[in-house]
């Protein structure tokens, strides 16, 4: 009902968006450069942050983490325990090219990864079948009952006929999956949201306009935005003090005074839903044994670090549960933070001269991902690690090596590594992905084997029901903070360096940030 | 011999050149740890999918197999398909081109301009003061690394002062109406060249401190020749003698150092793209390296050995363009 | 060639005794002059001081970080307490691990900025895990000074080697080698390391033969010409029609009568060598943490550049200092060597 | 005879380097007169260019011409005074650097360098050269200068001048160069055409045609000639005036037949003998005894008394100038040499002679230098 009322006010929406007024342009200096915009295929952060603009979800969130349809017309209907959602889609829903947004469009948005295997496959292996019941209703049967499912329904609706023409199919794989050739799509992406793509170069700038057109509400106010990539987070600061940019994204902790302190620009910040962590190798060499993980959480201080390394870009965090969950869910944080070691040196050292695990000349191995944060966490280890009498090294890697090592279990190449993980606002795009058993070797690097947090992980997984997914996940964290295969490290703010320019820009805890929402609608001077 | 044949003799001569240039970086790209098809996948592929990537770069043959049709390819122009973009290689590297060589080319001119007359002056007043400030110059000029000249610079010129933008390179020939806040051509040529100087002058400081060293010692070589003697002999105004009889003399050990600098040139613009956030070849080229996209790797580094065969036979045809005694068939 | 050896070697005896005590007396004559020439040299003689001291400093660097780390696996060492960075810890402070509750990005001593006022204790500040700055630089000179001097070590004799045989068998051997070489350079040495460092990891011998090996064009063709200008001169004809071998004529009188310029070019070589790994190490591609090293400080305080300058600063000018002391003592070397291109 | 185009008085040109000053030409004097060819002979280090380029204001830093007058037809090309402190600075009179390039430098006075292969300038076409000169000194337009330099060119015997002025230097032999710059020097007209050894670098047959062919062309413009050279034999063959130097001194100056034939120096008596000449066989010729001491550090006295063979203990104190020791009836003849006591009055012949012939004269040389130095 909501979704129709809001639709309902789109014409009030264009009139004020119109050729009128012109709320300017907008230059948001993102962190990296997209790389293409089909929201099936992308899997980037750059990426996604223009796409989500492009195109419109089936359910977005307001302020915080609730959901509201988008091209939905109103919240689902869950049915059979949770194994079946109903979706009644938006009328009024229209792609660019002025399709209505059909049923057909949303099936194809949730099967296409899986057919395709591109890398968001992962996201909907639970579906069991999409099925259109009309062309504004569509039905997801799941293979088990999945309460969390309402997560993975923010997904990015792409037009079928626009997209399918524009990739060119390969041969089909035994698994019955398609290979892609060359995807026209991900550079000319047409979607259903207020803006219109323009123009992308690669590593130069994304360029898009307000879609005049726009079915929805509000209709923004800017005109157009431009995403250039700075990659160097002080250069990015550097762009917004000699106003080159007008947004620039994550402020690294050093220059917050240096942002706070310019004449005519401001912080703009919400804690994410994001989990940032010391993980053990505990599939071979000495970390396998707990009480060295024990050892190394006693050698060194992690508030100590965080509060020298991160904050105040992010604050500390006790468990694998970002802030905003242990409050959706009442999760018993004082407990897990009590598992939490103060830093003792003679006890790590105690401990690790006296296991039959560790050699006497360790000398532990920790990986990095390029990020200064995790970086420091992680020489942070190995001075306390040192200190304790054990060499550790620490060896940073880009991206590309360091994905492929860490979940290699490979003692030889590590036997720790610090890492983070961003996910929705349900505990399972933690848990499930962190821990679960299913998903080692694929984002679960800890080799970590625990029977009962694995059920438990499972059961919260395949149920619908509050108290037990509660009870089961506050089980599986026990555990883990027990055993300690993690040692929680910090969760990031997501923090936008904003020019005075700028108004009712707003940084968001999942979307990393909203140009224009039904609480908010950017404009510049 | 005539230029053209000269030059056809050249690139003739380059060819093996070249072909080592493949050969290597063909191996050394290919022993490059790590599995690109992993990288290009991301995590828990089904063995038929690799296999059918594989198969789309080529990966299942032999090394060798490869080799002969990498070669081959490149004979045809064709450098393969990239990993990650999955564009054409030429492709990605035509779109990276102009301002590698917009950077590199207007860092020459920098250091050409100013290190000649720095040179000239220094040579002229040979152990006056100006000549010792010139000669500091350019020795703290050597000795500087590039980046940290760039970084400095952003400092001073793009947070404290705000002078300057940092980022962003716009290029002189975009079309106006795509850029923001330019209307005119002019418009795009004024923000280029404030985009390009810090860029420029990083890059370029150091050629322009080792040509400026060069110059001096060529320009005190020359203006001690017998034939300088002899125009002062007969009458010849000193700025004459400068701009005349020594100036195009003490040019030759210029040019031919002009041709062999382009190597710590091109090494040079990597870090600096870096730096200042350029989107050329020296940045694709270290992001190639970091994501293991191999065709990406040996194209950009085959490119960049066409730029310096290329440039060295044209600091050669210029080198017997000056000095007459050099013909066609001597140069080599 | 084994069965010809002996024969020849003996007659080699001879000649090899003529030859070496000819050229030995040659270059004795020529060091000493030379090294006069420099001590008239101001200019030249300023680079060899700050050498020496930043070479000083590098040499009880690695004692205290390398020698010390190895000696401390031995019982009768261990027991002194001896351990890897011993000195500094004991005497000093730990240039690679902060103190409980060090404070970050400290200006130097007299000045302040918003991390607080700096102190004594750490004279040129802190970095930004707390760490002393000064003690940095000083463990850091040993990347520099090692891997400038080992790199073009590599490169100096791999050069040495090309452009000799090269230049003194010319013809097709000459052919072969030379556009060997030019396919070297044609491949931008930069992108040539980062290649090597991408092969074989990011460890520090192979950056200093990556840097070594992208120096061997601009020697081999150095003593190429050299030989081949030396080639003519009537010893060495001497010595081909007394029937000493190739491979002795090249090693005994061909280099050391062409090895002045590939001095002078060595001594320059350093300083472009630390320029490059100081490039390296700012891409990532340096030392490992918590290693020190001025590339890595200058790489690590891009980050913090607008709040603590100073720490980039130092490193930097470390670098150039260091850098401006090669090449002026190389530029004397040359100017000592080479009278006719003295100014 | 009317007066000298040329009028040089105690030339002292210094070079001024690390180590020292370096008296390269410490007091010369001559004079050259209208259609003649005077020489300047002398082993190398004489000082004989640095006189020649001293004339024309063209020393090269360090060098520096420090006192003494040069005047070129009653112009004050280089005149010194003494000022109230004791030292010496150029006279107002003295012909300004633009003075000099505009009006003396090719215009009056044309250089002619040793080394054909190297005064050319290698990037320009030959004729350009010509023409540039030209053009500056004759205030002549473009076409006529190139006109001239035709004519020139075939005046000194290159063949097909028109053709080959669009030729590089490299293009041609090195006698052919030398006659391009010897065209070059008479093409401005000059009164006055030095020529610092101009035909050393030659083959002899080259030589002996390019000295005839200068003989001509001197005898038809009526230029006049310094012609610097350590060649006796050239001497013979072309000057009519003769001044031999020895370490930047003056040792004997006469007409030619004077100087082969009535010589009154024990230098230029060296010289002669160590000259091959037909009538004497390789044993009899004799060179000079020991090397020229370095004139940084030149001996006390005469100059010459290190190697001289008839040097006496009153060499070592006196260093004689060059006096006229001529007969009344004969031409002015020039000395510097004690034994001429009529006319230099110190006790030469009853001072003890200094045994130069039975040691080498290196090292007499070297421990005499070295003592006089202690003095």
């Amino acid at each position: 009902m909501v979704a129709l009322g809001l639709a309902g006010c789109g014409g009030d929406g264009e009139d004020g968006g119109g050729d009128g007024e012109d709320g300017g342009q907008l230059t948001f200096a993102q962190a990296k450069s997209p790389i293409e915009f089909d929201p099936v295929v992308l899997n980037d952060v750059p990426s996604a942050e223009v796409a989500m603009l492009v195109f419109d979800p089936l359910y977005g969130y307001g302020e915080g983490t609730d959901l509201v349809p988008q091209i939905a017309a109103e919240m689902p209907e869950v049915e059979r325990d949770a194994q079946r959602w109903v979706v009644p889609l938006d009328s009024d829903a229209t792609f660019q090219n002025g399709d209505k947004v059909t049923a057909e469009d949303v099936k194809h948005s949730f099967v296409a990864p899986v057919e395709e295997n591109t890398e968001n496959a992962g996201e909907f292996n639970m579906i069991d079948e999409v099925t259109v019941v009309d062309e504004e209703t569509v039905q997801f049967d799941l293979q088990f009952p999945f309460g969390a499912f309402e997560q993975y329904i923010t997904w990015e609706i792409v037009p079928k006929s626009v997209r399918t023409d524009n990739i060119t199919y390969g041969t089909e794989t035994d698994e019955g999956n398609t290979i892609v050739e060359e995807n026209d799509f991900a550079q000319n992406p047409v979607g259903a949201g207020p803006f219109q793509f323009v123009e992308f170069e690669e590593g130069n700038y994304v360029r898009l306009e307000r879609w005049d057109d726009y079915w929805g509400d509000p209709m923004p106010t800017l005109q157009e935005i431009e995403f250039r990539p700075v990659e160097e987070p002080t250069t990015r600061v550097t762009t917004l003090q000699n106003g080159e940019n007008d947004i620039v994204k994550t402020v690294p902790p050093d220059s917050y005074p240096t942002v706070e302190n310019m004449d005519d620009a401001a912080i703009e910040e919400v804690s994410g839903v994001s989990y940032f962590y010391l993980a053990f190798n505990c599939n071979e060499g000495p970390t396998t044994d707990p009480e060295v993980r024990e050892a190394v959480d006693y050698a060194f201080s992690m508030d100590n670090a965080v509060e020298q390394f991160v904050e105040p870009a992010g604050v500390r965090q006790y468990s694998p549960m970002p802030e905003v969950l242990v409050e959706d869910w009442e999760f018993p944080i004082e407990e897990w933070q009590s598992a939490h070691n103060e830093r003792d040196v003679d006890q790590a050292k105690a401990i690790l001269d006296d296991s039959d695990s560790v050699p006497d000349d360790w000398s532990p191995t920790i990986i990095v991902p390029p990020d200064d944060k995790r970086e420091q966490i992680g020489v942070s280890v190995s001075n306390g690690l040192g200190e304790a009498g054990y060499e550790a090294e620490v060896q940073r890697f880009d991206w590309g090596p360091f994905l492929e090592k860490y979940v290699s279990g490979d003692p030889g190449e590590y036997n720790m590594f610090t890492l983070g993980w961003a996910g929705s606002p349900d505990p399972d795009t933690f848990m499930y992905f962190l821990f679960s058993h299913e998903q080692i070797e694929v984002t679960n690097g800890t080799f970590f084997r625990n029977e009962e947090m694995n059920d438990a992980i499972t059961t919260a997984r395949e149920s619908n029901d509050m108290e037990t997914r509660r009870q089961a996940y506050v089980d599986a964290v026990d555990i883990i903070m027990e055993e300690k295969p993690h040692i929680p490290s910090y969760n990031l703010k997501n923090s936008f360096g904003v020019s005075d320019r700028v108004s009712d820009f707003s940084a968001h805890p999942v979307d990393q940030f909203s140009i224009v929402s039904g609480y908010n609608n950017t404009s510049v001077q | 011999m005539g230029i053209y044949r000269y030059t056809i003799r050249r690139l003739l001569q380059a060819i093996p050149v070249m072909l080592g240039v493949i050969t290597i970086t063909f191996f050394l790209a290919n022993a490059i740890p790590g599995d690109p098809v992993q990288i290009l996948l991301g995590p828990s592929p089904s063995q038929s999918e690799i296999a059918a990537i594989r198969a789309r770069y080529g990966l299942n043959q032999p090394l060798w197999q490869r080799y002969i049709n990498y070669v081959l390819g490149v004979l045809q122009g064709d450098l393969g398909r990239s990993i990650f973009y999955g564009e054409r290689v030429t492709a990605k590297i035509a779109e990276r081109m102009g301002p590698t060589l917009l950077l590199m080319s207007s860092s020459y001119a920098f250091a050409i301009l100013t290190a000649i007359p720095l040179g000239v002056i220094s040579a002229k007043r040979r152990n006056k003061p100006t000549d010792h400030a010139s000669r500091l110059v350019s020795l703290v000029g050597v000795s500087t690394p590039s980046f940290w000249i760039g970084l400095m610079f952003i400092l001073v010129f793009s947070f404290h002062l705000q002078v300057l933008p940092s980022t962003n390179l716009v290029m002189p020939w975009a079309n106006p109406t795509e850029i923001r806040s330019a209307a005119t051509r002019l418009d795009v040529l004024v923000m280029s060249a404030r985009h390009l100087v810090m860029p420029m002058v990083s890059l370029g400081t150091l050629q322009m401190a080792a040509l400026t060293r060069i110059e001096r010692s060529s320009m005190l070589e020359v203006l001690s020749e017998e034939y300088v003697q002899l125009a002062r002999a007969y009458g010849v105004t000193e700025s004459t003698i400068l701009r005349k009889h020594a100036f195009r003399n003490a040019q030759l050990p210029i040019i031919t150092i002009l041709g062999l600098q382009l190597t710590s040139l091109i090494g040079g613009a990597v870090l600096i793209e870096t730096v200042f956030q350029i989107n050329g070849m020296g940045k694709l080229i270290v992001n190639s390296i970091f994501r293991q996209d191999y065709p990406l790797i040996m194209g950009t580094t085959i490119v960049f050995g066409v730029v310096f065969v290329v440039g060295v036979i044209v600091t050669d045809l210029s080198y017997a363009y000056i000095d007459p005694r050099v013909t066609y068939d001597e140069v080599d | 060639m084994a069965t010809t050896g002996s024969t020849s070697d003996e007659v080699l005896d001879t000649d090899e005794g003529v030859g070496e005590a000819d050229s030995e007396i040659e270059s004795r004559v020529g060091w000493r002059y030379t090294l006069g020439q420099v001590k008239g040299d101001p200019t030249a003689l300023a680079g060899l001081v700050v050498i020496c001291f930043m070479s000083g400093l590098a040499a009880f660097a690695t004692l205290d970080a390398v020698v010390f780390d190895y000696l401390s696996e031995y019982a009768v060492f261990a027991q002194f307490g001896m351990r890897k960075y011993w000195i500094a810890e004991t005497f000093w402070i730990s240039p690679v691990k902060e103190p409980l509750g060090a404070r970050r990005l400290l200006p130097p001593a007299p000045l302040d900025n918003a991390y607080g006022q700096g102190t004594w204790d750490h004279p040129l500040g802190t970095d930004d895990r707390g760490r002393d700055i000064l003690v940095r630089l000083v463990y850091g000179s040993r990347i520099a000074i090692s891997v400038g001097a080992i790199a073009t070590v590599v490169g100096m004799v791999g050069g040495t080697v090309v452009g000799a045989v090269a230049g003194y068998y010319g013809g097709w051997v000459d052919d072969v080698l030379m556009r060997a070489v030019e396919t070297l350079y044609a491949i931008p040495f930069f992108i040539l390391v980062l290649s090597f460092i991408a092969v074989f990891g990011r460890n520090l011998a192979f950056v200093m033969v990556g840097v070594g090996i992208a120096s061997i064009p601009t020697f081999s063709r150095l003593i190429r010409s050299e030989v081949v200008s030396v080639r003519e001169e009537d010893y060495i004809e001497a010595a081909e029609a007394a029937g000493v071998r190739d491979r002795n004529i090249i090693a005994r009188h061909v280099i050391p009568n062409s090895f002045a310029p590939v001095l002078v070019q060595g001594t320059l070589q350093i300083g472009t060598a630390i320029l490059i790994v100081a490039g390296l190490s700012f891409l990532g591609f340096g030392v490992q943490p918590p290693t020190p090293s001025w590339g890595q400080m200058l790489s690590k305080s891009r980050g913090v550049m607008i709040e603590n300058v100073w720490f980039s600063i130092w490193p930097g000018l470390c670098i150039l200092v260091t850098v401006v002391a090669f090449n002026m003592f190389g530029d004397g070397l040359r100017d000592a060597l080479d009278p006719r291109l003295k100014n | 005879m009317t007066d000298p185009i040329l009028e040089v008085r105690d030339l002292q040109t210094h070079f001024f380097t690390a180590d020292g000053v370096v008296r390269a030409v410490d007091g010369v004097s001559f004079e050259v007169y209208e259609e003649e060819i005077v020489g300047i002979v002398g082993e190398s280090g004489a000082g004989k260019s640095v006189a020649a380029a001293s004339i024309m204001r063209l020393v090269e830093d360090p060098g520096e011409v420090v006192g003494g007058e040069v005047s070129f037809k009653g112009e004050p090309i280089v005149e010194f005074e003494e000022t109230e402190a004791g030292t010496r600075r150029p006279t107002d009179a003295m012909l300004s650097n633009r003075e000099m390039r505009e009006r003396i430098r090719g215009r009056e006075i044309a250089i002619i360098f040793q080394d054909p292969m190297e005064s050319l300038n290698p990037v320009f076409t030959v004729g350009g050269q010509l023409r540039e000169f030209i053009e500056i000194n004759r205030d002549v337009g473009e076409s006529e200068a190139r006109e001239i330099a035709v004519e020139m060119l075939r005046e000194v015997g290159i063949p097909e001048p028109r053709e080959r002025l669009d030729d590089y230097p490299h293009q041609f032999s090195g006698g052919m160069r030398q006659r391009v710059l010897i065209a070059m020097a008479l093409s401005c007209e000059p009164s006055l055409i030095i020529a610092d050894e101009p035909t050393t670098a030659l083959d002899v047959t080259v030589e002996g045609q390019i000295l005839e062919q200068v003989a001509d062309l001197q005898e038809k413009y009526g230029t006049s000639f310094i012609w610097v050279t350590h060649d006796l034999g050239v001497v013979a063959e072309i000057c009519d005036r003769v001044n031999v130097m020895y370490l930047g001194q003056m040792a004997e100056q006469a007409a030619v037949d004077a100087l082969f034939h009535d010589t009154r120096h024990p230098y230029t008596d060296a010289l002669l003998d160590s000259l091959p000449r037909p009538d004497r066989t390789v044993e009899e010729l004799r060179p000079i005894a020991g090397v020229m001491p370095e004139a940084i550090n030149p001996p006390s006295g005469c100059r010459f008394h290190t190697r001289c063979p008839d040097a006496r203990e009153v060499c070592r104190q006196v260093n004689p100038d060059a006096r006229d020791v001529s007969e009344s009836d004969e031409r002015p003849h020039r000395a510097a040499c004690l034994k001429h006591e009529d006319v230099f009055h110190e006790d030469y012949w009853s001072s003890p002679p200094i045994d130069n012939e039975t040691d080498s004269g290196f090292a007499v040389g070297r421990t005499d230098a070295g003592g006089s130095g202690d003095e």
